[in-house]
């Protein structure tokens, strides 16, 4: 008999229309770091979910220890030591990180919450593990990788024994991976045991001891990680040979199509985020902006769509001056965005799909005669679109909130590439998504780019930038510091670059 | 009308004689107009032999766009004669007392010009002037108050004889009048109330109905701390002598009383025996009753204020001096004296 | 100078009692992420309630029973919040409506059981009301006492004490801070281990036994009867009191107390010479149009807590 | 199983009884007889085609402030101001009803154009002071109900008439009122339905098939969205405040070209905008749905009124609409409980 701090045996979960869990086992040995991986949609958060106590499972068996427990409560879940660190943080943007992190158990000196020694509590917890939080800092002003680790000092102020990270990476930078990583393996010479999920295999094969997957709810099997390889581990997960580098011709780059000169914006606190920024984007070429997020990258891109006024400098876009246009004329006039929030700004989540397939277009000519809309001009458009573009909803009508992340992305990329613009911009556009369908969305760049379009691609994962870009800008501290060649650089090199060391090769220019 | 049970049964003898009234907003309890309309006909219905809900009933109305309805389906029911209570009732009854030439009708405290309609008005500023009388009488900082619910034209009837009033007996009299802009907020009328006793005033005659809830709180509360202090309130309507109660001193010192309970049971036997007073306009003044001014608070209401008021209320009886009802009246009595 | 801020001082302090009581519940309530627009329904059963007591047990009580009605009415408007808490909380109904059909059926249910009870549509007036006092001792400071403690309602006292304790549990304790995550992020509280529907329940009816208090001090200090129009419009004035307030407790208060103050100006203003030919209409708009402009001028933007009206269920995202 | 629109039928079905039968039981246990009760009620309605006509014009305004009230729900806003609203439109609807004479087809149509306006304008208030400074919609628009009512009070006593309490009538040519219809039913009933009707036409249209509406929705669901997708989001608050308005004004319309013909000084709220509210959410925030739950209003508002010829206060009904209301909010558990039933059965 193996020794498991967790096993869940044969969960079954159901949702209305939909089995998300089927028969699944997942088996934890005490100290290891165990994968959880499969596509978007094949159940894993559920799972988790189940474990965690906020889903009643169907039927099935979870043991703590070897003793068979009832989890019907994050209570019960806490109180067995299992903690979770979920997809969407689950943070009180308007507390503290102290505040947070005490909140349902907090020290007391009277009636009052003694808030002294509960920061002392997280300062020494955090310096153990070696987190770096601040304490007393606000939740809406730090970074997200500061709030990840917010979360898990959460679960690790509860006691947790078994911490579960849904998808921890998919939103830090390359830096704060590795920082976690360090963390992940501290926990784990504590004692603690670690489920992970990711969709990033490296990741898996770096950190993980073993790995279970499961497709389309269905558990697929648990392999050992060092008996395995990434094409493997896709294959198992996709049920196809998945294709890791992007096979690309070599750009033909042409005329300028976006130039930026001089370019300074400000974020909401009136702080210099762009400063005096130059960059030009030729037709059939994709730059990728690599950089540690927070480096300007968000309020270039806003700016450069008009969502963001700019405090000095000059964009223009194929001759034409678009610098002080608002946001729908620079639409107009040719720019595609692909924004990095994709529930913020990318949809209305309570608009059917077929709605947000023409929320940058409704009001053309095509669609909407006398100020009415033709329903049908749309819907027809909309159902083309999600037939070219794979997107996997039940019908047009389906409110996008329904989607998965995958097909969410998928609509707005086809919604926007169907525009026809000659700069696109893709924001993190693969931020979150599994492999099969990051496969599919960098084709669509790069078909993009022989197409003769600009794109521009902005993203914190290394892989990506790497292989799709055929121009790499390093951005940091609001200014492109270097320009490099993808197939002259490496990890390290770009690494070193986004920590604001300066290219020795040669100077820095575009 | 809400006792138990049993519908107005349609049509009965042929002969007995059927009589209902609407009430605005304010309700059969309202402690003003509607509750003394419903007394009347209380009153007329008992000496009649009548039976509540056969022989006289009333409908309450919650909203304006209800007194079209209860007055039809009082028509509907064979309803002899229908009062509307309050001049709210005015529009709506003229329309419907076209549209049924046989039905009697009488509006309360407005003119509808009908040939089937009488129209019951009250000589308010004549019970208003001797209330300022009164006031003048019992002040003694010389500052007396008047608080109205909402500036209309027949709010203006008691300003205006109050004033005429007060200055008849002490022609520098100081009279403050201010008006809440609703009939329903007790809460502006305290404040009112506190700011005009904190100001000097003594005694304050309201026209305001819930309003003058809070003029009553505000003069109770200083008469609880300070028993000495003047702080009068002057009633409307009925006689407020029970409100004014607080312990064993009362800050009422008198109310102004309209009896429009007479009015209605008078009409109301009147059109029983044929004498409908039809397309007319039936006043009710001091010198039969409908206007009165009450005497119940036998230790702040003297002798001499009971004389004074006395000697006026039979002037204005006899037709020597005219109670103002408008601003301009007022003005030109004030400019006489 | 002097002789006015005498007069409004006091007048703005009366005024604003029951406002600030059922604000503070407003806060409580919104804080925990249930939007409360029946505080209107719940003040009005506050009024019922302690008229009610009051005039049927006065003679037994004598001068407690001013206290132990504002009691009743606590009490009874807790219950009663129940009605907006179990459909708005337990059964995920719009909160707005609930609210909305509060109003409705407090109003209804006061005025139908004082004819039950009365047998007429209004009562008459509490024999034993709430009477103002000097604060002994304080009212002799020059100046000071004159103003702020001479004639004065326990009442507007006890609210301001309410307004600091309801700041200090809200943002002091553990409580405070658990009715604040719910409000913000019900998920995040639950899986922190809080009981999300627990603590909107007893924010709810923190809210209720405020509102509660709030009518009762209403009835037994202004209008001192019970009719269908004693509660006109405060319990609304007490949600615009809130949101001006920033959902903050003393905020709440400051804006209660604003409300009384330009209502106090506009009564005051009509005895000074220089308004007195100021058309009557501008002097009973002016503490309205003066809450816009104040909203306008410097108050701005008002942020409510996040999850505020939306209902919370489990396990969904 | 249930589909999800025979829900959206059910739901209300189930409510309106269980809030009869609540009334019911209210009856009884204080002494009335509930039989008599709802006779009385319904007789109130259906005695006669005068009582009928005299609930349809009761029912008019409500739809009118239900869909003021549903437009700005649906377009992520609380417009608490349609009671102020509906005041100025009457007296502006009056205003022209009374100052102006020209023939029908022109006086008529400005009337409702001048309630309207004012209605919007009313609503325009809250509506730039959120977009431009982000106050908040719901404090202004308690705030503007206020000034409403004292301003018209002051404009009907001071300014279109010499101190009286309410206006002269509108002429006929700007009346709603029809001979004919009176003739038929010797009510006022009036083409004010028509009104209603038409604009929950319009405003079907404008939320489901206009660009306009597609816009206001959307920045209704997501500001951040909308503002990337090129759409001004200030603007098209403002705009949803003032149609919001318009439809309030209108309201106010009815009252003062049809069911009243002038415009009359006011204690108190008039209430229509509070029960629009109400009237919007239990139509579900659809204009369809709207009819309907407003002729449910108008029914029990002026069944109630017959109620005390039964002994029973009508008090009642309002708690009786109440309760209704809070049934209908809890579709939830109405919607949990059919289910476990059906599931029961199939056991
Ligand atoms: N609350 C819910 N209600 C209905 N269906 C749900 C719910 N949560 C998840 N599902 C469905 O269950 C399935 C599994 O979802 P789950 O979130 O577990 O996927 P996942 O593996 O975590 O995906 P991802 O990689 O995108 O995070 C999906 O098809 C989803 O549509
Ligand atoms: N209320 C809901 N009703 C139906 N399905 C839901 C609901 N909420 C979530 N889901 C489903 O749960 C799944 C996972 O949701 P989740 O938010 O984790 O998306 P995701 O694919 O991980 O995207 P992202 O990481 O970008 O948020 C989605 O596939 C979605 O279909
Ligand atoms: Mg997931
Ligand atoms: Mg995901």
């Amino acid at each position: 008999m193996e020794n498991y701090v967790i096993e869940m045996l044969n969960i079954r979960k159901e949702f209305p229309g939909i089995v998300a869990n089927d028969n699944i086992t997942l088996q934890v040995k005490k100290g290891e770091i165990h994968a959880l991986l499969g596509e978007n949609g094949a159940g894993k958060s559920t799972l988790m979910n189940v474990l965690f106590g906020l889903y009643q499972p169907e039927k099935g068996e979870i043991r703590v220890d070897g003793k068979q427990v009832e989890i019907n409560d994050p209570n019960v879940a806490n109180r067995l030591g299992i903690g979770m660190v979920h997809q969407h943080f689950m943070l009180i943007d308007t507390f503290t990180v102290a505040q947070n992190i005490v909140l349902g158990s907090e020290p007391k000196k009277g009636l009052k919450i003694d808030m002294k020694k509960a920061v002392r509590e997280v300062q020494e917890l955090s310096d153990r593990y070696g987190l770096q939080v601040d304490a007393t800092a606000k939740i809406s002003d730090i970074s997200v990788g500061m709030q990840q680790r917010v979360e898990i000092l959460k679960t690790l102020y509860r006691g947790a024994n078994v911490v579960i990270l849904d998808e921890p990476t998919a939103v830090l930078t390359p830096q704060e991976i590795k920082e976690l990583i360090v963390i992940l393996r501290t926990l784990v010479k504590e004692g603690k045991s670690i489920i992970l999920i990711t969709h990033k295999l490296k990741e898996i094969m770096e950190v993980c001891d073993r790995c279970t997957v499961i497709r389309k709810g269905q558990g697929i099997g648990t392999v050992e990680v060092s008996e395995t390889n990434p094409n493997d581990l896709a294959s198992l997960m996709v049920g196809r040979e998945i294709h890791f580098s992007t096979d690309k011709k070599a750009a033909e780059p042409k005329e300028t199509i976006l130039s930026i000169e001089g370019l300074t914006v400000q974020d909401s606190r009136h702080v210099d985020m762009v400063k005096s920024l130059d960059l030009d984007i030729r037709a059939g070429e994709i730059v990728g902006i690599a950089g540690v997020d927070g480096n300007g990258q968000t309020e270039l891109i806003e700016a450069i769509t008009g969502l963001r006024k700019k405090s000095a400098g000059k964009v223009t876009l194929k001759n034409q001056d678009i610098t002080n246009m608002p946001v729908r004329a620079i639409t107009e006039s040719g720019v595609g965005h692909i924004p990095q929030d994709r529930h913020k700004l990318g949809l209305v989540l309570d608009f059917s799909v077929g709605e947000n397939i023409v929320l940058q277009t409704y009001y053309k000519k095509t669609y909407a005669k006398g100020g009415i809309l033709s329903f049908k001009r749309i819907f027809d458009k909309a159902k083309a679109l999600i037939k070219e573009y794979d997107v996997r909803t039940p019908s047009h009508l389906t409110k996008a909130r329904a989607l998965s992340g995958g097909n969410q992305q998928k609509a707005i990329i086809g919604r926007e590439i169907d525009r026809n613009p000659d700069l696109l911009i893709a924001a993190q556009p693969t931020r979150g998504l599994d492999v099969g369908a990051i496969e599919f969305i960098h084709k669509r760049l790069i078909e993009q780019r022989d197409q003769g379009k600009a794109v521009l691609l902005v993203s914190f994962e290394l892989d990506e930038i790497l292989n799709v870009s055929d121009r790499i800008a390093v951005m940091f501290d609001g200014k492109i510091i270097a320009t490099v060649d993808p197939k002259e650089t490496n990890e390290q090199e770009l690494g070193l670059l986004m920590a604001g060391s300066k290219l020795e090769k040669e100077g820095a220019h575009n | 009308a809400c006792g138990s049970g049993g519908s107005s049964e349609q049509g009965g003898s042929d002969n007995s004689f059927k009589t209902a009234m609407v009430t605005d907003t304010g309700g059969i309890d309202d402690k003003s107009f509607n509750q003394s309309a419903w007394e009347g006909l209380t009153q007329f219905g008992e000496d009649n032999g009548l039976k509540e809900d056969a022989g006289y009933s009333y409908l309450q109305s919650n909203s304006a766009s209800d007194y079209v309805t209860n007055l039809n389906r009082l028509v509907q029911s064979n309803t002899d004669l229908i009062f509307g209570i309050g001049f709210k009732l005015a529009e709506d009854i003229g329309t419907v007392a076209d549209q049924h030439k046989d039905t009697h009708f009488a509006i309360v405290d407005s003119v509808v010009d009908k040939e089937n309609v009488a129209s019951i008005v009250f000589e308010e500023q004549q019970g208003s002037f001797l209330a300022g009388v009164a006031a003048a009488m019992k002040s003694e900082s010389g500052k007396i108050g008047f608080v109205g619910g909402e500036e209309s034209e027949l709010i203006k009837k008691f300003e205006a004889g109050y004033v005429a009033g007060a200055k008849s007996v002490n022609k520098d009299i100081e009279v403050d009048v201010q008006y809440a802009g609703s009939f329903g907020a007790p809460d502006k009328g305290k404040l009112i109330a506190s700011n005009m006793y904190n100001s000097g005033v003594d005694v304050i005659y309201h026209s305001a109905g819930g309003t003058g809830n809070g003029v009553f709180a505000q003069a109770k509360d200083l008469k609880n701390n300070d028993p000495e202090g003047n702080y009068w309130v002057i009633g409307v309507d009925r006689d407020q002598y029970e409100e004014g109660q607080i312990g064993d001193n009362n800050v009422t010192l008198t109310s102004m009383l309209k009896a429009v309970d007479v009015a209605v049971a008078d009409i109301a036997q009147q059109s029983k025996d044929g004498k409908f007073p039809g397309g007319e306009i039936v006043s009710y003044g001091l010198k039969d009753d409908g206007i009165n001014i009450a005497e119940t608070n036998k230790d702040a209401y003297s002798e001499d204020i009971k004389a004074a008021v006395n000697e006026w209320k039979q002037k204005l009886i006899d037709g020597d001096v005219t109670a103002p009802s408008t601003d301009a009246e007022l003005q030109e009595y004030q400019d006489s004296l | 100078m002097l002789d006015i801020l005498y007069s409004l001082i006091p007048q703005t302090l009366f005024f604003a009692a029951p406002l600030i009581f059922t604000a503070l519940g407003g806060v409580y309530s919104e804080r925990s992420g249930v939007i409360n627009i029946g505080l209107e329904g719940l003040m009005v059963i506050g009024a019922f309630a302690a008229v009610t007591f009051n005039l049927l047990y006065a003679n037994a009580l004598g001068t407690m029973t001013p206290w132990i009605s504002l009691l009743v009415a606590m009490v009874a408007s807790a219950v009663f919040s129940l009605l907006l808490a179990i459909p708005a909380i337990t059964f995920r109904a719009d909160q707005t409506v609930t609210g909305v059909a509060i109003n409705m059926l407090a109003l209804g249910f006061g005025v139908f059981m004082i004819k039950q009870i009365f047998n007429k549509g209004q009562t008459e007036f509490i024999s034993e009301p709430i009477y103002t006092k000097d604060v002994p001792g304080l009212v002799d400071i020059p100046v000071i006492g004159e103003m702020f403690f001479n004639n004065m309602y326990i009442t507007s006292y006890i609210a301001i004490a309410f307004s600091f304790v309801a700041w200090y549990v809200l943002f002091k304790t553990p409580f405070g801070l658990r009715i604040r995550a719910v409000g913000e992020h019900p998920m995040a509280a639950d899986t922190n281990g809080i009981k999300v529907y627990t603590t909107r329940y007893i924010a709810v009816i923190i809210s209720g036994a405020l509102a509660g208090i709030g009518g009762g001090v209403f009835a037994m200090t202004i209008s001192l009867n019970f009719s269908v129009s004693t509660i006109a419009g405060q319990g609304f004035m007490a949600i615009a009191a809130v949101i001006f307030g920033k959902w903050n407790p003393l905020g709440a208060m400051g804006a209660a107390l604003f409300f009384g103050f330009a209502q106090s100006l506009s009564v005051v203003g009509s005895s000074i010479p220089l308004l007195e030919n100021v058309p009557q209409v501008y002097l009973l708009i002016a503490p309205y149009v003066l809450t816009i402009l104040a909203l306008a001028g410097f108050i701005g933007r008002s942020v409510a807590p996040k999850a505020s009206g939306v209902p919370y269920v489990k396990g969904s995202r | 199983m249930f589909s999800s629109t025979k829900f959206n039928f059910i739901i209300p079905i189930i409510s309106v009884v269980l809030g009869l039968a609540a009334g019911a039981i209210i009856m009884l246990i204080f002494g009335y007889n509930p039989i008599l009760g709802y006779q009385a009620l319904w007789n109130g309605v259906f005695d006669s085609g005068f009582f009928m006509s005299e609930t349809v014009n009761r029912i008019t305004p409500y739809i009118l402030t239900g869909l003021a009230i549903a437009f700005a729900f649906r377009t992520g806003l609380f417009n608490i101001g349609a009671e102020g609203q509906v005041l100025v439109g009457w007296i502006a609807s009056v205003w022209v009803g009374t100052a102006i004479d020209a023939p029908t087809v022109i006086h008529l149509p400005l009337a409702l154009l001048a309630a309207a306006a004012a209605g919007a304008f009313w609503a325009f208030i809250p509506g730039i002071l959120k977009a431009k400074l982000g106050v908040h919609e719901v404090i202004v628009s308690i705030m503007m109900n206020y000034v409403a009512l004292h301003l018209t009070n002051y404009l009907i006593r001071d300014v279109m008439t010499d101190n009286s309490e309410s206006t002269e009538q509108v002429k006929q040519t700007a009346s709603l009122t029809n001979d004919f219809l009176i003739g038929l039913t010797g009510s006022r009933l009036h083409l004010g339905f028509i009104v209603a009707l038409f604009m929950v036409l319009v405003m079907w249209v404008i939320l489901e098939r206009t660009k306009l509406g597609y816009e206001l929705k959307a920045v209704g669901y997501n500001q951040h969205a909308s503002n990337y997708a090129g759409m001004k989001v200030g603007r098209n608050i403002v705009i949803s405040m003032v149609i919001s308005g318009l439809f309030a004004g209108l309201a106010g319309a009815m009252q003062g070209l049809g069911s009243f013909g002038t415009a009359f000084t006011n204690t108190a709220f008039s209430n229509l905008g509070f029960d629009g509210i109400a009237v919007a959410l239990l139509g579900g925030n659809n204009p369809f749905g709207v009819i309907l739950s407003a002729s449910l209003f108008g029914f029990l508002k002026v069944g109630a009124l017959n109620m005390s010829t039964a002994g029973v206060p009508n008090e009642i009904i309002e708690i009786v609409i109440a309760l209704i209301i809070l049934f209908v909010a809890s579709g939830f558990i109405i919607r949990w409980a059919l289910l476990q039933l059906k599931k029961g059965e199939r056991k």
